[in-house]
């Protein structure tokens, strides 16, 4: 037996692939579905000499992981949708001082209490636009163990490259269904760390000054360079400002970085796209669905393919229109009422030809909730 | 192989849970399979009927959950009375007699096995019940060897008590080839 | 290093209101600071939003400048990923005890080691002189028209009863009482909490008639008195100044170290 | 140790902003506002030395300045 | 001098439309731009032997107000930015329980702390979409005084009506500014008034039973029907239900009874539109900025028109597509990076006739600003 | 009315766990409320999320069922909205004191006539047996497998100096000392605090392995004593049960109705 | 008060759970649980009406009736 | 009328905003005329240079900013320093002869008034030098009638203040005829 072979959890694999990553910190408040990400790296994180703390709530824990991550740890919180939303505020300041961190958010079913227990994909929009005032967000998913850890590396490293907070959007049947995962040996999947500033002692550092690479190199407080950190527009060394050009400016860099790197950021993954006819566009579980839904249908004939997105925000329009191009139909599978379906949409340009499979009572999708959709849309009767 | 789909259900204690997965984690670890597993949660499953999907097959599994199962294992009279319609035409139904008076509706090979009244007779601890029922499991459907399923044991149970596993696993296996 | 060493100068006059006391304690806290002889980079300043809370541009550490309410949970990370670090967090008495009483208590009752200073002026000055849960019964503020009928904190009391392990109280007035606890509070390891009674002669002052900030400081004087003092025991309205606990109890991340120990002895 | 003898009333008359609580606080009576609402040291040589105008002033505007008496 | 005549800042003429509502009872947490509102209510709610009350942050105003709501009060709670953030929960919960509340949420510079005193419009999306859970959402704007009142009238109409929050979205300019207002006579806008159920005590009430006109009527606790709210999803008689024909049909009832009625909930104003060749689309302060370039230009036979949104959600698609249908170009103008923008690309069907007048730093944008802009778009050089 | 007229039976068995304490406090507020002779119609009853918070879907009152640590701030809204309803709001330890401490600090200041039972099993029993704030040093949960180190509140303590005028403690196996105290906090004008400790057999009993339901009430039964009895002298570790604090203070909505009475003279 | 004596210990066995807590703390061992590990009344004789069974049951599972003795 | 668009600035303490709400209120409620008021807020308008814009009109101001004022009131240097250079070309430029050194400038109609020394020496109290700002204005600009202005004093100013507020703006009255 293979000892990086295991049986878990997708909440585990998503702790596993943290501490792949090299998280050092993770501070949470426990919630269903995703309580299992904080009681594993309870006791996984001080083995490797990192620390894990309860908060009193979920907008604490949102606080103390951008606190620590300015002492240069590896962050993560994890929740879901109630916690979410009470993490929205302290969100909208580590976007606005460019603190890395990633926030896991196990999806349940909503709004409000909703069904704790149950799946839904319904904070695919919130993930983008919860928190106030105009930003941009990475939003990053996955629908399968070995994906869940190498999407859960690359929120890292992302978070690190873009000196931002990243969300991990899962659900509950990928954070509960325990199935294989192959734990990478170390260095395969390459990490990106903390970049830290070159600049000397008693050399002006500017925290909040792009290099020609567009990344901002950190440095720890405890450090030899003292600057501000504040959630008011700011300049370059992190100090208040409201003149329109440092507002501007900032208010710019912080939707620029995001948005022109979008093919940087995004993930996804295809299966038979090359003649497809008709393409399914889903992501987390449901996607497992459409895969199975693909893979059965394909054998007949029926030229069926998938384009899984992994990269939720910044949405990936241009690759979409690419992939649609020669559709006659695209399927939008997803357990919501058609959040990711909005944006599709937009992407392909012809509206007309989209469709909707969906599912928002709790229930997972079944391959045949998509069939049934599949066979009237491509007009053979209902 | 064939790809099978199994649910067990039962109650809160009876440990269905766990011997699902510790089937489904022998299964990947140690016979080089696939396999899902997933399970109810939520309030209904703290007072009521525990059920919990298991998929065993040799390549990728897409849709984690089982709809219709081809085997299905109730440990219970409500898990029973809830789930024997789900059985897929043609599947296995496996009941416990001191728990479930089955009522001859499902178009299914139902096998009602003493396996509580066995393990109570012979090793008087109902805490290796669920092992039991594995090991019936195992002698009925052959999906993997015993062997794997004891390798899985030996990691999550104190040592003191794999004797007592394995007595039952066996007194199962047992069971279910007479059931056969 | 001199006082003027401590502050970024270039932000100098600072936009506090004439008279403001939120001045006086940074003054002070600098004075303990210089005492204490410590380095800028051994400190870091972490607040939240209030007049108060601006305090932490001014000050020449690392300064981290939050949300409102939220300062000690941001301070909380901070300590716990950097235990080497004296963290210490200036906070208006709302920032701390309205938005904010939630992590106040906890951040008590885990006892980690971070100095909580409350610039209790009793009133939101930032937000234009709303009523806090400071400005107590009777008295008046925009939102109070009429007149208060919220009861106030004792935030000594309170910090007491949540399980902070250094409790203070003083005022603007006594700078020199000011410095002197300020210093023994951030030596203090565990979670320490410094009450400062300070004047916002520009809210609360002007709305309850208090006079300037000399006359409201004036009021400091003649209306607190040394714990257990004779003269709390004849007139029970007189505000006890002084340390009201200090002792040694189990510190957060001391702890978290041993967990740590512990389990790397395990696996 | 040595009592401390005055050299000077640093003031910064762009930090002061005439809030007048050095005045209205110190034990001699040595400061004053001028008309441009700044605090001046109006008599000096009154001065004790005690340093309280420099702690309690908000605005980090005045420093005693002394030098140590031998 | 007419009695009824004011003089004062738009918050304040918040207050008196929700005055002439019928609001009984406030919550809120002061934070600037929106702390006139509840200064004001704060001395003239008790005058009519209505409740003000200063709840120790802004989760607890919007919890509050809920509980308010459910005993017959009228209710309304103000915020800007970071306190709206923090409302999402609870706001959700509101949607969930369908209880009757306003949020008003008088909009400052963003992300974070941002510019607290500056004006922007950066929460539109925000909120419709920042809490957790597919959900709809009711959210209005005005531009001037007279249309703050009436609008905040509207808003309390519209959350009896839908049993709904219903998010009044101004910004820092509306909010402070002062100018004429009108306060009409009691019974000139017509009020929508709690419905109370017909049901007799002894007889079965139904809580969330909609009636054949769609509306549900409420029974105020301490009446003689006890019925169960919760935030799970419920029954028809509000208890906890996870059956997932249940489930679904909360769901749909939810985001149906406001997207069914966008004909109903939708406010707009227009100016000029009949023969306009380039079409403003604009709200809240920035439609004043719109307004004058039109009224500026249309003497010199420039056909531009105005379309002022007082509706933002549920977007009114199919409006702005009638009203856009002619128009060569179509300039939206707003203060942010384009939120509107994005839905009235959707709306008009061909985005590239769709065009952006911005400002993202914190000042008031000028007529000068949009006329650039419009000198660009018209081909009339840069 | 009999205690059945009191409940839905439609919801029974419930849901929680064979042997859980709160059903006893749920029993024992029935009690105390048939004893009252209260009306159904007179009561609201209002409760957060957590295994506790599930009782009042049980219970045949206005009830209203809110979200995780918010539900004094909803019967804030209710009880200002209408005062002559009795509202009571059981808690959880995680609900009332985790997420929730803000807002209890608050309604205890404001001395609000809410009746606040806080079921306090010392563990988040809803999500699967994590450490709460009550949970105390060297305990053992799902997110502290090595121990706790968090110390604890005194849930008492922290009630009586934020300003609740009614404070009291006791368990459930004291059932008919809970019954009174319930009644009596009922029935107290201003904010009260009954604190219950309740047993949690599926997560606190197993993780720190006290045994079933029964054995836990027996540690209820050994290890607390009167508020002041001679045993606690002698044992300092033992648990005061009783009434710490009953007291009249200006209650919230009685002030409230002044001030609409002064400011309806005034215009 | 007049001293109450027992009529029934009505037992509702769809509620109870079978936790034994009215079991343990009887102060005169009148309950039992039976193999459905529901509770029942082995010893009804010996019962004072002390109630504690009654008020302690967290599942409202058990009622001790009574008539009133003259 | 033509449109008039005015920014009065000073300091805090001046009372140059409640000068600007006082116009513009009784231009709405005594004269039948529109007019938006708006003032800067934030922490710059704490220490710094407090500014407050007026539009009168006698139609709808839609556009509720002044740009380019028609007259423009600068009551200290740090105002006058900080706006001086966005009055409108041939506006009118009032300034307070002790606060403010002006530079000769400006395109515009500058008027160097004594008016704090007037208030000072006659009324000898400095909380009534916006009002007498406001009657050298209105001498100056006749945009309303000073008994509208009264009249706004009347319902915002405790009765024993009246004849003071009174006089002072007569003598702003007095004064601003003699610059007109
Ligand atoms: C979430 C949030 N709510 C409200 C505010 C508005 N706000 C800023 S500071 C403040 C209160 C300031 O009072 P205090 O903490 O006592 O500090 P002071 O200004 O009196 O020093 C408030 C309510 C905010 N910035 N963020
Ligand atoms: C905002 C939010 N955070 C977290 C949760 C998850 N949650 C539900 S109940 C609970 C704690 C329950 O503990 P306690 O209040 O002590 O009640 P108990 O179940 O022990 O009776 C938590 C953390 C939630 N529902 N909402
Ligand atoms: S408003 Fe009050 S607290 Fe704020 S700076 Fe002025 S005096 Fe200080
Ligand atoms: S040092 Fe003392 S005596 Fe000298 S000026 Fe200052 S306060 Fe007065
Ligand atoms: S205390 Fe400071 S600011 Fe105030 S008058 Fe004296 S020197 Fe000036
Ligand atoms: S988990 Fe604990 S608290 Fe919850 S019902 Fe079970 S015993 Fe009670
Ligand atoms: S009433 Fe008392 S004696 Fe009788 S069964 Fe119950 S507990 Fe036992
Ligand atoms: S206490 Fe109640 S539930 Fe428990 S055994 Fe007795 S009757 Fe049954
Ligand atoms: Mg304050
Ligand atoms: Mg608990």
């Amino acid at each position: 037996m293979d000892k990086n072979i295991r049986f878990i959890q997708g909440n585990e694999v998503c702790v596993e692939g943290a501490l792949y990553a090299g998280l050092d910190f993770f501070a949470g408040y426990p919630i269903t579905p995703s309580t299992e990400i904080a009681e594993h790296l309870s006791s996984r994180l001080p083995r490797k000499g990192g620390k894990f703390i309860q908060m009193e709530d979920e907008i604490a824990s949102m606080c103390a992981i951008i606190g620590a991550s300015l002492t240069g740890k590896k962050v993560m919180t994890a929740t879901s949708g109630p916690g979410f939303s009470l993490k929205q505020e302290a969100l909208g300041y580590a976007i606005m001082t460019e603190i890395p961190c990633v926030i896991v958010n196990v999806q349940r079913g909503g709004p409000s209490t909703g069904l704790p227990t149950s799946v839904a994909q319904g904070d695919v929009m919130q993930a983008r636009w919860g928190t106030h005032g105009d930003h941009a967000m990475i939003v990053l998913t996955a629908s399968n163990h070995q994906d869940v850890f190498a999407i859960t590396v690359e929120a890292f490293n992302l978070a690190e490259t873009y000196r931002t907070p990243v969300v991990l959007l899962f659900d509950e049947v990928v954070g509960h269904m325990r199935e294989k995962l192959v734990i990478p040996e170390p260095g395969v999947i390459p990490l990106v760390e903390r970049l830290h500033t070159s600049v000397k002692d008693g050399v002006d550092y500017h925290p909040y000054l792009p290099r020609e690479d567009g990344r901002l190199p950190m440095s720890d407080f405890g450090g030899v360079h003292r600057y501000n950190v504040t959630g008011l527009f700011h300049d370059m060394w992190g100090f208040p400002s409201s003149k329109p050009e440092i507002v501007q400016g900032l208010h710019r860099h912080l939707v620029d970085k995001i948005r022109n790197n979008v093919n940087q950021i995004m993930r996804y993954k295809e299966y038979y796209l090359d003649d497809a006819e008709c393409v399914l566009i889903s992501y987390g579980s449901s996607a497992r669905s459409a895969l199975h839904v693909v893979e059965q249908r394909r054998p007949r004939g029926e030229r069926l393919g998938l384009l899984e997105l992994q990269t939720l925000w910044p949405f990936p329009y241009q690759m979409i229109k690419d992939k649609c191009k020669h559709a006659k139909y695209v399927l939008v599978v997803e357990m919501n009422a058609g959040q990711v379906l909005r944006a599709v949409k937009r992407a392909v340009g012809d509206p007309e030809r989209v469709f909707l499979a969906n599912r928002v009572d709790g229930v997972f999708i079944t391959p045949t909730d998509i069939r049934n959709i599949l066979r009237i849309i491509m007009g053979k009767g209902a | 192989m064939e790809r099978c789909r199994m649910v067990f259900s039962g109650s809160g204690g009876q440990g269905v849970i766990t011997a699902a997965i510790v089937l489904a984690e022998a299964a990947v670890l140690h016979e080089g399979l696939m396999a899902v597993q997933s399970q109810a949660y939520g309030p209904e499953a703290r007072g009521g009927a525990t059920r919990s999907d298991i998929i065993i097959a040799d390549e990728t599994i897409n849709f984690p959950k089982v709809l219709q199962p081809n085997v299905l294992v109730c440990l219970t009279q409500e898990a029973y009375n809830k789930f024997y319609t789900i059985i897929r035409p043609g599947g296995t139904l496996i009941t416990d007699t001191r728990y479930v008076k089955t009522q001859r509706k499902a178009d299914a090979l139902q096998k009602e096995i003493p396996m509580f009244e066995t393990v109570m007779d012979t090793i008087g601890k109902p805490i290796v019940f669920n092992i039991c029922m594995l090991g019936t499991l195992l002698a009925i459907t052959e999906i993997i060897q015993p062997d794997s399923v004891m390798k899985v044991l030996e990691t999550r149970i104190p040592s003191g008590f794999l004797d007592m596993n394995r007595e039952a696993l066996g007194l199962g296996m047992q069971l279910g080839a007479k059931y056969k | 290093m001199a006082i003027k060493d401590y502050i970024r100068e270039r932000f100098f006059p600072h936009l506090w209101c004439p008279g403001c006391g939120h001045g006086i304690v940074m003054n002070g806290m600098l004075h303990a600071i210089e005492k204490l002889g410590m380095s800028r980079n051994e400190i870091v300043m972490v607040s939240g939003i209030g007049c108060s809370s601006r305090i932490s541009c001014y000050v020449d550490f690392h300064t981290l400048h939050t949300i409102h309410g939220r300062a000690l949970a941001f301070a909380t990370g901070v300590k716990l990923g950097l235990p080497e670090l004296n963290v210490i967090v200036p906070m208006g008495d709302g920032d701390a005890l309205a938005i904010g009483g939630n992590h106040f208590i906890h951040a008590a009752r885990r006892n980690i080691d971070i100095t909580a200073i409350v610039m209790n002026n009793r009133v939101y000055g930032m937000t234009g002189g709303q009523f806090s849960p400071l400005s107590g019964y009777g008295t008046k503020a925009t939102t109070a028209p009429y007149k208060n009928i919220d009861h106030d904190f004792d935030i000594a009391q309170l910090a007491m009863a949540a399980g902070a392990s250094f409790v203070a109280r003083t005022t603007a007035y006594h700078v020199k009482q000011m410095t002197d606890i300020i210093r023994k509070a951030i030596l203090h390891e565990g979670f320490s909490v410094v009450e400062i009674l300070t004047q916002c002669p520009t809210y609360f002052g002007r709305k309850n008639k208090l006079g300037d900030a000399a006359e409201m400081m004036e009021w400091f004087k003649d209306f607190t008195t040394p714990i257990g003092s004779k003269a709390k025991k004849e007139n029970d309205d007189l505000i006890e100044r002084g340390i009201f606990v200090q002792k040694e109890i189990p510190e957060y991340c001391e702890e978290y170290d041993k967990i740590i120990e512990h389990a790397m002895k395990g696996s | 140790m040595a009592k401390p003898k005055l050299k000077e009333h640093r003031i910064n008359r762009e930090w002061c902003k005439g809030c007048g609580i050095c005045v209205h606080f110190c034990p001699k009576s040595v400061l004053e506002l001028d008309e441009m609402d700044k605090v001046v040291a109006a008599r000096p040589e009154d001065c004790i030395c005690c340093k309280l105008c420099e702690l309690r002033c908000p605005d980090l505007a005045i420093e005693i300045i002394t030098a140590e008496k031998e």
